[in-house]
């Protein structure tokens, strides 16, 4: 797995690349984390799946975490370039009540 | 090609749930599995091989089986643990029921819906065996003889 | 990740020299591998199981063996069949020399040209043990100690 | 391993892809082999290994096969579009000693 991380005033981009399952998630977990510990006015986040190969409960349980940090600061949480297969899984788990699924990047970055 | 089997032992380390997708896919291949069905399996593997990591043996390694077979046009997957076994099986299979509570409770869920039969057996401080079964779609639609 | 293994069995069927190939390519991949280097060991992992198929077991089918592990950033490939072994090793490994007429005799060559170390240990009519070694270019740079 | 056979003229091209090993060898050898029996006019073998993801000395034994033929009818086997572990792998088998390189199929096809 591989995250690259872009803010842009209060809102923090994250593009995930790769599997995201119990041997990444722990990085994703500290990565993120960090970033929005260290930098309190991010307000929304945005994971963009474009290039994520593979997630299972391991990686969702590790995206649900990083809603409970956003939610407190009444900030949202979306997700664009969802591949068929993980819209299956945000849907299964339940992911889909706190995170929404937007068209594109520009769309999701207008909450900012 | 009718018949074949793969066992696997490998210690239960976080980085093994990977190979073990790649190794399941790879053998899974050999039958008429569509993409989505693929996936499915790697999900339903990855979830069942994280378990013996996370929960089976906990802080210690221990070592995770694996028996795949393929028989009658149907894929067929054992992930076997000598871990500390489960004591309520219903409970471990409710939707959102972890024991740890950074977990989803969502693993045994997924082997279910994602498999067409998931079956298993624990004992506990024996180990915990799961049993995962799974036909293409596309080869139910013809008859049993294959062709 | 320091230390790794793993252990499987298949029988001999030419269908799993691909899934072999797989097999060890994803697990040699933990360590620091170029591209290139991958492909030398899914070469040599490719002809010491097509060997099993073809030579140990001929037209029966039996068992094949891979015994893979990482320590000391060093991958490490066993293959063991228990089938006609073989009876004049230096001769087996001589360029061009096979017991096939359809076939190069280049397997046991190109084994030994791409990893570090072969050897290999056979009885007739028990079978035949093949130890293959490799270690990433990447760390032989290195200190030893890894990083 | 898929293979598309193409004639043109004395020339017949056949464009490899996917794996040539133990498994996939003696499809390679029939498919050939009977184009080669059936049509006695083609002299010349170019193969097109663009889509070649993997060959060990199973596959170089079958490609080495139907050299043989091509030779009886004084006919030249080339290859193109040749991967660089491939060049690797038909040195030292020995095979360029009976088959060319060329550069591309363009100049592999003026042998007709
Ligand atoms: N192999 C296993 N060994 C021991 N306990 C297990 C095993 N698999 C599952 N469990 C138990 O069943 C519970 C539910 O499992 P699961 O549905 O996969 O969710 P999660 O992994 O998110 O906890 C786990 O929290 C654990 O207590
Ligand atoms: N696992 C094995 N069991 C029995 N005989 C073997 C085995 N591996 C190799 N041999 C013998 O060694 C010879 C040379 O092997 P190799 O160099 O791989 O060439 P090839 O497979 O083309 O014959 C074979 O022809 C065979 O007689």
């Amino acid at each position: 797995m591989n995250l690259e991380l872009k803010q842009n005033g209060r809102v923090l981009t994250v593009v995930v690349s790769g599997e995201l399952d119990l041997s990444t998630s722990p990085d994703f977990r500290r990565r993120i984390g960090d970033e929005l510990e260290q930098n309190q006015g991010i307000q929304h986040l945005i994971f963009d799946f474009k290039e994520t190969s593979f997630v299972d409960s391991s990686g969702l349980g590790a995206i649900l975490g990083r809603y409970r940090t956003i939610a407190k600061r009444d900030g949202k949480v979306s997700a664009v370039n969802v591949p068929p297969h993980l819209v299956r899984l945000f849907e299964l788990s339940g992911l889909l009540k706190v995170m929404t699924i937007d068209p594109s990047l520009e769309e999701a970055e207008k909450y900012d | 090609m009718k018949e074949n089997y793969l066992l696997i032992t490998f210690p239960s380390i976080p980085e093994n749930v990977g190979l073990a997708r790649v190794i399941v896919a790879s053998f899974a291949a050999q039958l008429d599995f569509t993409l989505n069905e693929l996936e499915e399996i790697r999900v339903a593997t990855s979830e069942a091989v994280s378990n013996c990591v996370i929960h089976a043996y906990r802080e210690q390694s221990g070592e995770i089986q694996l028996e795949l077979k393929i028989q009658d046009e149907t894929l067929s997957i054992k992930v076997i643990d000598g871990g500390c076994g489960i004591s309520d099986l219903d409970l471990a299979k409710t939707a959102a029921y972890s024991t740890d509570p950074e977990r989803m409770g969502l693993g045994l869920v997924f082997m279910e819906s994602f498999m067409d039969q998931m079956t298993i057996e624990s004992q506990l401080n024996q180990g915990t065996q799961v049993l995962m079964v799974k036909k293409p779609e596309r080869s139910k639609d013809s008859n049993d003889d294959g062709q």
